[in-house]
């Protein structure tokens, strides 16, 4: 079975990219928060139970630099998100077999 | 002369509404909708701007583009009171939800639960969203 | 009655100069006027004459060409939009002019309704 | 106060239009579905409800072309809703005061 | 020679899987993707399709797109069967969450359970989605 | 490793072309090849190269072109998709070619990792 990394790059109040996502992957793959999808990585918003609920068989990860952008490094994120940036969206990608967007 | 000329005098004062509903970046729609209301404002007109759902992410402060290299726009908000633009709303219910409050943003607004916001909505004359 | 018409999507991409076309013909069908149409955001994509789809699909750069020659509508091009994605003169479709923005908050001052269509 | 037309040319189920014109959308305005909005009227879809509720307070349209595209001819509308053309959508544009658009 | 060539012989197959999330005719994506499929059928690669969210109406039976203007291409994923392109899946709740059943569809596919579709997406080597 | 890059849409309307770009850098940056990008969908007008920001913004066209040149990057643009929207020869920017989507498929057969950016 291919080590899956997922990309998600839409906001979870907007679109239901995450949504999907988080249905349909498998327990031990990773997701990659990434521009506008950085929005789901925020603590107290009403998208953040749904991550949660995922965090114990998924691997969060979120994007510094659209955190940054988007003035979101004095937001509290969920616990155990880790925070990379372009070179370990990099890294991720290799360490996993296959990225999938959810575009 | 144009055929509305004949219609309408020059000095119609209409109420615009510019609406916002995506977070800035991902998309070019919140800057885009900026430099219209910048041009707008040099019209005599009466202009709103309101910000619900992704849209109130627009006026986040501490916003820093240097990671991403892109322009970071969000201090032009701050212009708009220079551009006597002073109606500016953004939606209780939208900052909740995303767990956001009135001091987060990098502006003074009007914040409305989404009961007012109806109200302030249905009093436009042209509602432009992008 | 008078029509402004705003377009914020690029032909093919969203389906929204398809609905704007349709609409526009049929007003102008039920004796309403289309003044203006205004292309803003990636809708400056419309004014691309080196559009050209396939030969059983529709042209929508003609056809918005077409029908503005035809009915007098003002077809315009956001400027600052059309310079960052390369829409300028040389490849202008016939029909359509480049100019500002306050080309667009002019056309819902002068019109009795601005419908916008985007994505 | 104007009497509003509110255009939903988005999906229910992909993205948030419908929702925030149903939560802003004033008692006795109009609502137009079309594009990959026409999903919003058929029955029996996840999104029905939310629109069944504010049948009693707002008037709905759905633009025949958008549904016949999509195949949805066969699938049964939401009692109440109006099947108009392009024609239709003009008049109802002009019979509100102002047109605006869920983007 | 490409530097590729030296690593890969001619005759690796892959596993691809193509993902439709979205619907028909108010984008451009779902034509667009088809037309990929109908390309990468060409080469020996291992093909699959998912259908899933709005994607599934892409499937709709009885699509007639006279009155918007744009091409039909429903049709044509009744020619994937051709190019050999059997593995077509359509995810269960997303067809049951619009009301729609397999023989809503224009062609014959296999409906999978959200559980099943996990581990088909999770065999795959490369997944393009538009 | 090798990397093959898809974009689906253009540059300024989303942000996928700038994420791509910053992808691609930081991949090579790490000593990964990027042989391929594969422009599609309203991806092909990142070619364009009458494309013309602000001065203070960010010119995707010419970071793609600098960056193809500089590591021997293919930078191809769909022809189909680039017919339909008007991105041919005489506006494509330097650096870039047109092919069919063959080189798309190819890109993920040849590459040990495609990664899709798009709206």
């Amino acid at each position: 079975m291919s080590k899956m990394l997922h990309l998600i790059n839409k906001s979870p109040f907007d679109r239901n990219a995450l949504d999907s996502c988080l249905r349909l992957a498998e327990a031990g793959s990773s997701v990659l928060l990434y521009e506008d999808g950085v929005y789901a990585a925020m603590r107290h918003a009403a998208s953040s139970d749904a991550v949660i609920k995922r965090m114990k068989d998924l691997k969060f990860y979120v994007l510094g630099a659209d955190i940054s952008a988007r003035g979101l490094d004095d937001i509290s994120l969920i616990d155990g998100i880790k925070v990379v940036d372009y070179g370990g969206f990099v890294d991720l990608v290799v360490e996993h077999d296959v990225a999938q967007s959810w575009l | 002369m144009e055929p509305w000329e004949e219609e309408e005098g020059p000095d119609v004062v209409k109420r615009f509404m510019y609406v916002n509903r995506r977070a800035p970046y991902g998309t070019i729609y919140a800057l885009e909708c900026l430099e219209v209301v910048l041009i707008a404002a040099a019209f005599d007109q009466d202009v709103s701007v309101v910000f619900v759902d992704d849209g109130v992410y627009q006026l986040k402060k501490n916003q820093d583009t240097t990671g991403i290299g892109m322009k970071n726009f969000s201090k032009t908000y701050r212009a708009l009171d220079d551009y006597d633009v002073e109606k500016i709303y953004v939606e209780k219910e939208s900052l909740e939800k995303r767990g956001l409050a009135a001091d987060d943003l990098i502006i003074e607004v009007e914040v409305v639960a989404a009961d007012q916001l109806r109200k302030i909505m249905a009093q436009q004359d042209v509602v432009i969203s992008s | 009655m008078k029509f402004g018409i705003l377009i914020n999507e690029g032909p093919f991409t969203h389906q929204a100069s398809d609905s704007a076309y349709r609409f526009a013909v049929a007003a102008i069908e039920k004796g309403h006027k289309v003044p203006r149409v205004f292309f803003y955001n990636d809708g400056v994509y419309n004014a691309n004459r080196l559009s050209e789809p396939q030969s059983d699909d529709r042209n929508l750069v003609a056809l918005w060409s077409e029908l503005g020659k035809a009915n007098g509508i003002d077809l315009v091009v956001c400027i600052a939009a059309g310079l960052r994605r390369g829409i300028k003169e040389q490849i202008l479709q016939e029909g359509f002019r480049i100019s500002g923005l306050g080309q667009l908050v002019e056309a819902g001052i002068q019109n009795d309704r601005l419908v916008v269509f985007g994505d």
